[in-house]
Order: C-alpha cells, then sequence, then structure tokens
C-alpha cells in the first residue's frame, strides 16, 4: 500500500509529527516514533508548502527519528545521541501544551476581553524635560546601535537559505552514490555516515530516488534489514506498489 | 445587582460623566431602575477606605480619585514627567529623530517591541509629537521643535550623519519585509 | 488599610499598569507592605459583582472592566479588538503562559521549532514581555496584561489547569537537562 496521508494543516514538525501518530491511533513510544518514521519523511519530501526557513526545524526532528528507527533497525550499530534529548518525552510534553492551546483558543473565542483605561483621567499639563546629558553624538551612537541590531531579522531567512541549499547538496551527491551500485544494504549505506545529518540525509535521498523509480527499496517486516535495488528501465515503467 | 456592576464598568471605561438618560440607552434598562442603581452605587463606593468614587452632577455620574488621595495623585504625575530616560526610552527618541515621520507601526517593527507606553512617555515630556498622516491612514511622530533646540539643532536633518544613518539598507529592507508579511497575514486572518 | 486605598486610586488615575516597585516608590512604603495590600485588593474587586476588576501580570498590576461585562462595554467603546491570533503564535503564548518566565531555548525546546519571530512578533503585538534573568544569563519571557485581556483573565495562575502544567515534571527535567547548552546559545542569540 502506498501511504495517503489526509493531515489537517499543521504547524511546525512536532504539530506533523503528533498528527501521524494520532491518526494511527498510537501512543507514543519509541516504537510509535519508529513506525511513523517514514510517513514523515515521505510528508516532508512531498510537502511543497513548508517554507524554506522552516524545512531546517523539521530535518532536525527528522534526524532524531532517524536515530530512534535505525537504533531499532541496527541494534549492533552504535549510534550516538548527541543532545541527550528523547523525542518521546519531547513529544509528550508538547502534546501538553498543545491541547491547552485549544483550550485557550476556546477561551479567545469566547471573547470576554477585559478593558483598561486607555487614557489617564487627569490630563496631564506637558512639561518639556528634555534628558539632561543627551547630545546629539550620543544620539548617533544610539541609532548606529539599533541599525546594527537589525542585521539579524533581515539576514534571518537568508542563513537558513544557504543551510538548506547544502542539505541539497549532499542528497545529490549520495543519490548519485547509489545510482552507480546495483544493490545496496541501508546498515552499509549508514555505516559510512558521520554523523546525525548525514544519516538524515542518507534516507531522504532514498525517498527521493523511490519517488523518482530510481531504485526499489525492500523490507520484509517493520525492523528488517532495508535491500536497496536499483531499477532497470522497464522496472520502472511498471508502478511501484510497494515503495517502502 | 447586575446594574450596579455594569455602570460601575461604564463609569470607569468612559473617563468622563455619563447622564442617567445614556446609561439607561447602552443598558436597555429603564431611568429608574439606573438611577437607583447608581445611588446605590455611590453609597457603596464614598467612603473613606474606598480608592474611587463617583460624583454626581446635575444627571450625571462620573468618577474620581477620593479626594483624600489627591496628594498622592498629584506625586504620580509629577513623577511621570521626570526622571531621566530608560534606553528603550532613548532608543525610541532616536529612532523618531533619524526617522520621522514615523509610524507606531513602523517604530515597532524596527524595535521589535510594543512602543505604546513609551511614545507615551516622550509625549508628556514634550520631546515628540503626533500628527496624523492623512496618506498613511495613521498617526505619526516627529522630534519637537524643543527637543532639536535642546541639541543645540535647528533641523533634524543637522543631526550626525543624518544622510546615511536616514537612508540605511538593513531599515529599508526591514520594513519592506514586514509591511508584505503584515500584509499577508492579515489576509489570512481574514479568511 | 490607607496603602490599600491609595493604590486604587494609583491604578484608577495611572491607565497604565503599574509595578510594585513603582507603587512602593510613589507611597514611599517598603515592598512588602504595597504587595500585601495589592493581594488585598485585588481579592476585594475580583468577584462578580463588582464592575471594575484588577489584573496581574508578573509583579505589575492594572485595573480593568469585569470581563462579564465585556459583551455590553465593546459596544460602548466600540472596540475592535478582535483577538485574531495564528495558530504557532497561540501556541508559543500558550507554553509562555504556563511556563513563564521562559527563555528562548527552552520554549524551542518544547515546540521543536526556532521562535525568533513569532516571539519578535508577539513583542510587537504587546502580548509578550522580555526581561534579563541575571541568574541564568538570559532573556526570559512573560505574557503581558494584553494577553490576559485578551483571555478574560486576572492572572496567569487563572488559566485552566495552570498548576499541573506550570509544574509538569518531565519537563522540568527535560529543561534541565538541556539548560547547560542552550542558555549559552540564547545568550549569543540574544545578545
Amino acid at each position: 500500500m502506498s501511504y495517503k496521508i489526509k493531515l489537517e494543516q499543521f504547524e511546525g514538525p512536532l504539530d506533523l509529527l503528533l498528527q501521524l501518530i494520532e491518526q494511527e491511533k498510537l501512543d507514543i513510544t519509541e516504537l510509535s516514533l519508529a513506525k511513523v518514521t517514514f510517513q514523515y519523511l515521505e510528508y516532508l519530501n512531498n510537502e511543497k508548502d513548508i517554507a524554506t526557513e522552516e524545512l531546517a526545524d523539521f530535518l532536525v526532528i527528522a534526524a532524531k527519528l532517524l536515530l530512534i528507527k535505525s537504533r531499532l533497525l541496527l541494534p549492533q550499530l552504535e549510534i550516538e545521541d548527541e543532545e541527550g534529548i528523547d523525542l518521546e518525552s519531547q513529544l509528550k510534553i508538547y502534546r501538553e501544551f498543545y491541547e491547552a492551546s485549544k483550550v485557550l483558543t476556546k477561551m479567545i473565542g469566547k471573547k470576554k476581553f477585559l478593558f483598561p483605561r486607555e487614557r489617564m483621567v487627569i490630563r496631564i499639563e506637558k512639561i518639556f524635560n528634555p534628558p539632561k546629558t543627551l547630545t546629539a553624538e550620543k544620539m548617533k551612537e544610539i541609532f548606529s546601535q539599533v541599525l546594527h541590531g537589525l542585521e539579524v531579522w533581515v539576514n534571518l531567512p537568508q542563513e537558513v537559505l544557504i543551510k538548506t541549499i547544502s542539505i541539497k547538496e549532499r542528497i545529490a551527491n549520495i543519490q548519485s552514490m547509489i545510482s552507480q551500485q546495483a544493490t545496496l544494504r541501508f546498515g552499509e549505506l549508514l555505516r559510512s555516515t558521520n554523523s546525525k545529518t548525514e544519516i538524515i540525509v542518507t534516507f531522504l535521498a532514498l525517498l527521493e530516488l523511490v519517488k523518482q523509480r530510481t531504485i526499489t527499496v525492500v523490507q520484509e517486516s517493520v525492523f528488517d534489514e532495508i535491500v536497496i535495488k536499483r531499477l532497470s528501465g522497464e522496472e520502472r515503467e511498471v508502478i511501484n506498489e510497494n515503495p517502502l | 445587582m447586575k446594574t450596579k456592576s455594569l455602570i460601575e464598568s461604564l463609569l470607569f471605561i468612559s473617563g468622563k460623566p455619563l447622564s442617567v438618560g445614556k446609561l439607561s440607552e447602552i443598558l436597555k434598562k429603564d431611568k429608574q431602575e439606573i438611577e437607583t442603581a447608581a445611588e446605590e452605587l455611590m453609597a457603596e463606593l464614598n467612603t473613606e477606605a474606598k480608592g474611587i468614587h463617583i460624583q454626581k452632577a446635575g444627571s450625571s455620574y462620573q468618577m474620581a480619585t477620593n479626594p483624600q488621595n489627591t496628594y498622592i495623585v498629584k506625586d504620580f504625575i509629577k513623577s511621570e514627567q521626570t526622571g531621566e530616560l530608560t534606553k528603550p526610552s532613548l532608543e525610541t527618541l532616536t529612532i523618531i529623530a533619524y526617522r520621522g515621520p514615523i509610524t507606531k507601526a513602523e517604530l515597532e517593527q524596527i524595535r521589535g517591541v510594543n512602543c505604546s507606553l513609551i511614545i507615551r512617555n516622550l509625549l508628556i515630556k514634550g520631546l515628540v509629537e503626533a500628527k496624523e498622516d492623512r496618506e498613511k491612514m495613521a498617526t505619526t511622530y516627529n522630534t519637537t521643535f524643543d527637543f532639536l533646540r535642546f541639541l543645540g539643532l535647528n533641523r533634524v536633518e543637522e543631526l550626525p550623519d543624518y544622510e546615511k544613518l536616514n537612508s540605511n539598507e538593513n531599515l529599508k529592507k526591514l520594513l519592506e519585509k514586514d509591511s508584505a508579511g503584515q500584509a499577508e497575514e492579515a489576509k489570512t486572518n481574514e479568511e
């Protein structure tokens, strides 16, 4: 079967993950996270609405998911958990606040706003009262500092953009690597990676290739080794019913 | 019971006298009921222990502070008018000087925080003045002539590096970007 | 007794939130006495029968109308405050409300998303305010009066399940585990 994921509009990676888990009627456990990993990645791969500046955040969670999945798939492979925060408890906490925010939305919807007085009752007579030590030169300094502080906000999206482009480049590299070999075991592929980012990039590249029908991926059951096979031209014509 | 509380809310928010007629119109209750409730409220509030009293002139009611507390109200107003400016206030004043006429929304985009109270404070001190900009359909702010004279200047253009700082590229980008972003957000909010 | 009445007068007159510090400065009484009196006043006023309530955010107090009277007050001042907020903004606000004072790093830990821009927008809207936490060496965020006003609450502690969500054990552990590295990052990011 191919996954047709129908989700409500999601906001952020944890929101997406929560919806995937709830759709499968699972509890939040490491096992469930492993189960929805591919759905998460596939969603990420197909969803064109994710803004570039948000993509990095989605990829961080993808990396955490893949770490869990890889650990369950290949217990002998010792992958270090760099950050020491487990996704399971993070998602549980997120869910609590997610539920709370729904309650708040309802409260705001009732429009029981409070109103303070906008103006002072007594009209204050304006008395000219300048700050005594202020000079024009000092104002120039302050304003220059303000302008300097703007740098971050103006250039923020660009920085994220650069980060994302480099991820895309790595995907391309791995794509070409895979296409040079006919069959590849996933474990082998993972062993050649050094970091979490590379693991996730590997997965994403696989998905991309599956989508392009360059390769097929076979996995007997959830925790079995994944075998990657390059497809011949004719095989590509056949609609792949079971890509993952 | 409820009427009394509603009258109290309305007198509080309006800041000016409200007549029995006006109250009865807003609350859709007859004048007799309004007057009874207002008198009850007045009796309740106008005691020594309360900080807010109700004054009656003709058939109108108005809220005011307990006359015994007048001295402290004066102290408060004085404290609002004196004192050196805080760093956020100085920053705001400087931005208004170099970029005026500027709207509150633009100021907030530059500073990244809500500026309502600071602007109010600068207005009270006579450092900044407000004007209605018909084109922008918004209030814009400028430094006052008094303040420029205090700095020894005749025009804002005489501020050091005015040309360069006034037309800073980052500033332009930020204001352009944010006005685009806000327009988009406004659109989604409407849906 | 007298202090309570004076605080009531000052809150009435000021039209903006007053902090315990500011009140203690004007009334020349120590902060402890001010806070006790303010809390007493709050308990006295915040009942169904009263038209004026007192709200508390952080260590500041402000007067506002009883939320149950909103329907009538809204008509009167023709407020266009509709309280439209996007889903991510609301999510962020929720976390800040229940967990404030909270750092950006902690916030991002919970949401799993970079929150710089959302925080900035909430600051501009005046729903959130920033403070330097000297102990944590980082900027922390809290919700403001404007946020409470949207919800019709007098203090954040009135939020549903506040106790539970505020003192969530898992969260504490999660944030502690992560705080060493992230606090530093927050510092450099916030400036």
